[in-house]
């Protein structure tokens, strides 16, 4: 029986542990415009990036990204599921699939429905301006709010089925009898349903604050030149700047990061669970 | 039955604003594909199904489309029972360091792709000569490194699937005379479809749309659909894209409420 | 229900048989095949129709192409320097990146008794490690409805009533910068007075624009009026219905020279000698100037006379024309881009 | 506290129905039982009560208010739920402490009335634990200090006791019951066993796909079955198809001439096809070589002894307190010959279904 873990477990050792080690120990080396790499051990791309107040700021501002994403996920997501998990209709498969696929439908061109929505051309604007409602066109693309939107549109189906499927295990008699005792429905929400899906709130926000910490083609798309997140400033290293050490060093600042706060995160509100 | 759901307005703005966010763009993106201009402005100029003729005229469309689903396809077939597998391991038997072992498995899904496409393909670089082998650009390569997205999921899901399993029907069917392995094909299995069908699922999802880990992946004539988007947007402006697609959205919509007739998707996710 | 289950099996196993059989058929090694690492799009395509179909298979040779953007192919090429098989037979590259790559060893220096037309090529274009495929100029793009009196530099986008009116593409950062230095009184191998221009720009709200195509719409909403830009996208972008005209900077602008080269790990190098050859050929070339605005690199590729007049220069614009300071850009890429993304845009 | 009045109250879904004009006074302070099978509207009737089922047509009215339209949380109904439905994430008093919050309580008072319904319910020693910890009975009556802690108009159980142990269900059983009439609490009960109903309530509803069959006492119901389905579903019965021949005689299917008296039930008697309603332990049993009765088989239960006997072709099911030793009775076997008798009045005549 313990056997059955080893295939995916080799795999995953041989496929992302053995490269991830690899690309540990390039983020050793040291860069040179004219060889590109040469072979060191040396913490200085680590200390750089850790320096470096663009890279302080880059950082910053994913999490800021992240944590803001994450919370208007949930905000937004939770009704949803919960609407979703108590559908009894036959329009609960059709309600499933609208959540799914867009999924299907990749970052890009989701990216590119945001541009042709809130672009100076866009639908919106043409719409205000049609209007007259404004004289010229609002600048909603290409600045962190339009990422925000861009990831939050990416994250919700993660985060609402993730709840969903914690909300469909929980008892609709607790909610009854909580209604049954007086409790009117936000009442209910607030005191029943919320800290019973407490799990299915840290499971999706684990999720959905790491998908937004790593989040690429969004930010490269929507957010315009002048922002910049983690995920794209380490592919920049990479691949535009040649600078493979500094991007790994990058790439591991990042991830220790995300995995730190994840870990935080998840033990506080798990502790709150339990105490609940 | 009626609910004591709330129904501020609040709760229901909440609701609309979710799937309005998840909906508009795609919605937007099948608009825009029928734009006569080049350059995409509101409102349009008039309307034309040109884009699509050139969508269909652009072979790198319909052959990244055929590269994505066979990747997604076998990606699937290998990653959901390795990751069944491991999940079983993990759920039901008596192993230490279970909770290493799980973040072991759940790890792919935490390292963003652009690292790990990068790592891989470093790696996958020194193998090659050690081994004398093509790994880059094959589809071995790229079928390997989409297994290691379909693993986090299956084992994720398929662990939801089995702690929520009553396991009186696998001792009734050992009551009853059946070996271990009958037991898992003819009961366990069977009851564990719906988080299967779920982590094939999910699997396909997130093999067929990655970008990330596949960019430096991909290889002559072997151009995934989302890596074929992006490279067409370099050189041309025109809603080609948008068409491109918008086929492949109706596509997957179809193969969407196919798949809920036989298998109801409210169920399984 | 036991045979259907057996049957439902053994018929998805048939599925998978017929999903892994065949592409990998697609071995590599294979003598009559030719890789072309290039860019996606018109680009891919103009190579498809005119050189790929007519010239190269009826040689009997199987043409594969790599598409993605430049930035992940020139990854790979550096990446791949020491593996014994590389993936391209033919690496398409602008010159910056070429000679960036070429310092890297990469490539194969080029046999002329191996390239036919190798004497076609105009010498000015002429590399020991590449051949120039087409070509363009810097030009400053402005919209003349707007700009009423035709600018004559890259100086003219600091005039304050530009203000807010000056836009640049940010994968440009290269060339843009270099305009930056030019009017500032910098030079070829000299971009430190760039950094001034390029606050001083900043604080007259100069817009960044994140891809060419973003540029673009911002210059047809008539957002911006005023670009560094490539000639033959200018090109392009007229035709588009995109109200630009262009001018050759009096300071002085560099050609853009999109180029092919064979890597050193090749697998099947003769063939990408006939790939070579076949991208020199006028018909092509003519081609590529029809559709996309770039200018041939051999000296007889005929030009239709419409054509030839709205993107070719003339001789006091060409004397403007340099190659860029190839080494200079190679020792200070990093620098640029990091004063573009940490100073500049911040 | 106030009374519940059930006004021509249906449910329908689409096309089929679940509950169909249900009408039904409860009294202050009284308890009735909704009886019946699993599927016969019962539950659902109790749930409109709650106001969880909107109903399609009739009212509910409670302590004289009409409430049909009235959500669940206004209704002042305290509700015990079959799986008791206890808050997991919080303590016993923070659940019973619940309802009071709801009402606006204040805290002292909340305090010392949770109290007091736990100590209602001998359970105030265990007033910080969580619902897991404590076992099925005790879950249960947190569930019942829960509803009662707030004084609910209208008291509704579900089921409450099908979680538990036989012997345990017992004892609960008199505790409800007590409590119920300690407090005179106007409550609302639905089971699917007939003893709990005939033990507990002061009224008896039984309904069976969606209508209501009967309301009565449990004598009532017992002893004067308005149809055959309630003379089979209260108590055991033996039904016995036929037809009225004279006033005191029927004829069974199987040809055996049964005697009965016709008159004793109120109403003209039926015509044409009926059944015979024949209480097992109303039925007299004697050994006689000559009786026409077989015994086919013998079953002791301690106080009772259930024969099954078998006449012209006709089966009876006979039950009698268990002889003394040295009785003939008590030597009876299976093949015995046996003599059958019954009062004429203990045979009811119902119409056929």
């Amino acid at each position: 029986m313990a056997a059955l873990v080893l295939p995916a477990g080799l795999l995953v050792v041989m496929l992302l542990v053995a490269p991830m080690a690899l690309l540990a120990r390039i983020s050793l080396n040291r860069f040179s415009p004219t060889e590109l790499m040469v072979e060191a051990t040396t913490a200085e791309n680590y200390w750089r990036a850790v320096q470096d107040p663009y890279y302080q700021q880059v950082l910053g501002t994913t999490l800021g990204v992240a944590l803001g994403c994450t919370v208007l996920a949930l905000a937004l997501g939770f009704p949803a599921a919960y609407w979703l998990a108590r559908m009894e209709s036959r329009w609960k498969s059709l309600a499933t699939i609208l959540v799914l696929f867009p999924l299907l439908v990749g970052n890009v061109v989701r990216s590119a429905g945001w541009m042709a929505l809130l672009g100076n051309e866009g639908a919106i604007n043409a719409a205000l301006m049609g209007a007259g409602i404004t004289g010229g066109p609002l600048p909603l693309l290409y600045n962190g709010g339009a990422v925000v939107v861009g990831i939050v549109a990416v994250v919700l189906p993660y985060m609402i089925l993730t709840l969903a499927a914690v909300i469909e295990g929980i008892p609709r008699q607790a909610e009854e009898a909580a209604a049954n005792l007086g409790g009117r429905p936000m009442t209910v929400f607030r005191r029943v349903v919320l800290p019973l899906a407490l799990p299915g709130v840290v499971a999706g926000s684990v999720l959905v604050f790491i998908l937004c910490m790593n989040a690429y083609a969004t930010p490269v798309l929507l957010g315009g030149p002048q922002f910049k997140m983690m995920a794209p400033a380490v592919y920049d290293q990479f691949v535009r700047g040649n600078n493979w050490p500094f991007g790994a060093a990058l790439a591991f600042i990042l991830l220790a990061v995300t995995l730190v706060l994840t870990v935080v995160g998840s033990t506080l509100l798990g502790r709150r669970y339990r105490a609940a | 039955m009626l609910l004591p759901a709330p129904r501020t307005l609040l709760f229901r703005t909440a609701i609309g604003a979710a799937f309005l966010l998840m909906l508009a763009p795609v919605a937007m993106v099948m608009v825009i594909s029928v734009f006569r201009q080049e350059i995409v402005s509101f409102p349009p100029p008039g309307l034309t199904l040109e884009w699509y003729v050139n969508a269909w005229a652009r072979q790198e469309f319909a052959r990244g489309f055929v590269t994505s689903l066979q990747v997604a396809l076998l990606a699937t077939a290998i990653g959901v029972p390795l990751g069944t597998a491991a999940a079983l391991a993990l759920q039901r038997s008596a192993i230490r360091g279970k909770g290493a072992l799980n973040t072991l498995l759940l790890g792919p899904l935490a390292v963003p792709g652009v690292v790990a496409g990068t790592a891989l393909y470093m790696f996958y670089l020194r193998a090659e000569f050690w081994l004398d082998r093509d790994l880059t650009a094959t589809l071995e390569g790229l079928v390997a490194a989409h297994v290691l997205l379909t693993i986090p999921w299956t084992v994720r899901l398929v662990s939801a699937s089995l702690q929520g399993l009553d396991r009186a029907a696998e001792e009734a069917a050992a009551n009853l005379g059946a070996r271990p392995l009958t037991v898992f094909r003819r009961v366990t299995l069977p009851m564990l479809r719906p988080g299967i069908v779920a982590a094939a699922l999910f699997s396909f999802i997130q093999s067929f749309e990655n970008l990330e880990l596949t960019l430096l992946l991909v290889g002559p004539g072997r151009t995934t659909l989302p890596v074929a988007m992006l490279s067409y947007l370099e050189f041309r402006i025109d809603p080609t894209l948008a068409a491109v697609a918008t086929v492949q959205i109706v596509l997957v919509a179809g193969l969407m409420l196919i798949t809920d007739r036989f298998v109801k998707l409210s169920r399984v996710v | 229900m036991t045979t259907t289950r057996r049957a439902a099996l053994t018929g998805s196993a048939a599925a998978l048989a017929s999903l892994t059989a065949g592409l990998p058929g697609l071995a590599r090694a294979q003598s009559k095949q030719v890789v072309v690492g290039t860019w996606g799009g018109d680009y891919g395509e103009l190579l498809r129709q005119n050189i790929d179909q007519p010239l190269v298979v009826p040689q009997g040779i199987e043409v594969l192409q790599d598409i993605a953007v430049a930035d992940p192919r020139k990854t790979k090429l550096l990446a791949e320097r020491q593996a014994r098989r590389g993936t391209y037979d033919i690496a398409c590259l602008s010159d910056t990146d070429m000679h960036m790559v070429a310092a890297q060893n990469v490539f194969e220096p080029l046999e002329m008794g191996k390239l036919k037309r190798g004497s076609a090529i105009l010498p000015a274009l002429a590399k020991p490690y590449a051949v120039p495929h087409i070509y363009s100029a810097l030009v400053l793009l402005y919209n003349p409805s707007k700009v009423t009196t035709p600018p004559t530099g890259f100086a003219d986008m600091w005039d304050p009533k530009y203000r807010g009116r000056v836009g640049f593409s940010d994968i440009l950062y290269s060339t843009n910068t270099f305009s930056a230095a030019m009017a500032g009184g910098g030079s070829f191998s000299d971009y430190e007075p760039a950094k001034k221009k390029l606050m001083e720009m900043r604080s007259l709200d100069a817009r960044i624009y994140p891809s060419n195509e973003a540029l673009a719409g911002a210059l047809k909403s008539e957002e911006v009026w005023l670009t560094p830009m490539w000639l033959a996208r200018g090109f392009m972008w007229q035709k588009a219905g995109i109200p630009v005209k262009h001018v050759v900077p009096k300071e002085g602008a560099y050609a853009i020279v999109f180029e092919a080269a064979i890597p050193k790990n090749s697998r099947n190098k003769d063939n990408a000698y006939t790939y070579l050859d076949a991208m020199l050929q006028p018909s092509a070339q003519a081609a590529f100037a029809d559709r996309m605005g770039y200018l041939p690199t051999v000296k007889d590729a005929p030009l239709p006379a419409a054509i030839a007049q709205q993107i070719s220069l003339s001789e006091a614009e060409q004397e403007r024309l340099r190659a860029p300071d190839y080494d200079y850009l190679l020792k200070s890429h990093s620098e640029i881009l990091d004063f573009w993304n940490k100073q500049f845009k911040a | 506290m106030g009374s519940l009045v059930l006004e021509a109250l249906s449910k329908r879904y689409g096309s089929s129905t679940a509950v169909e004009r249900v009408d039904l006074e409860v009294t202050q302070g009284e308890m009735v039982a909704l009886l019946g099978p699993s599927g016969c509207g019962k539950t659902t009737t109790l749930r409109m009560v709650a106001g969880f089922i909107p109903p399609t047509a009739g009212r509910v009215i409670i302590g004289g208010q009409d409430v049909t339209h009235t959500p669940p949380y206004a209704r002042d109904t305290g509700m015990v739920f079959q799986s008791y439905a206890l808050f997991p994430h919080m303590s016993v008093a923070q659940n019973v402490a619940f309802g009071l919050e709801m009402r606006k309580v204040g805290r002292a008072e909340r305090d010392a009335r949770v109290m007091e319904a736990l100590r209602l319910v001998r359970l105030d020693h265990l007033a910080d634990r969580l619902p897991r910890q404590l076992s099925g009975g005790q879950q249960q009556r947190v569930a019942l200090a829960r509803a009662l802690v707030v004084n609910p108009a209208v008291f509704l159980l579900d089921e409450p006791l099908s979680n538990l142990d036989a012997k345990l269900r017992g004892e609960v059983r008199m505790e409800i019951r007590a409590l119920q009439q300690r407090l005179g609490l106007t409550t609302l009960i639905v089971t699917h066993d007939q003893e709990e109903a005939l033990t507990m309530a002061d009224r008896l509803v039984v309904m069976e796909r969606g209508r209501v069959r009967q309301v009565g006492t449990a004598e009532e119901l017992y002893e004067h079955p308005a149809d055959p389905f309630v003379a089979g579903f209260v108590g055991r019965c033996n039904l016995i198809p036929g037809r009225l021949e004279a006033a005191d005689a029927f004829r069974a299917e199987s040809g055996a001439l049964l005697h009965c008296d016709s008159g004793a039930a109120p109403g003209p008697a039926p015509t044409g096809a009926a059944l015979l309603a024949l209480r097992p332990e109303r039925i007299g049993l004697a050994p006689d070589p000559a009786g026409r009765a077989r015994i086919t088989a013998v079953t002791y239960l301690g106080a009772q002894t259930e024969y099954h006997v078998e006449q012209d072709g006709t089966a009876l099911l006979v039950a009698r307190p268990t002889a003394p030793l040295g009785d003939p009775l008590r030597r009876l076997a299976v093949g015995d010959a046996v003599v059958l008798s019954w009062d004429a009045a203990a045979a009811r005549l119902l119409p056929a279904e």
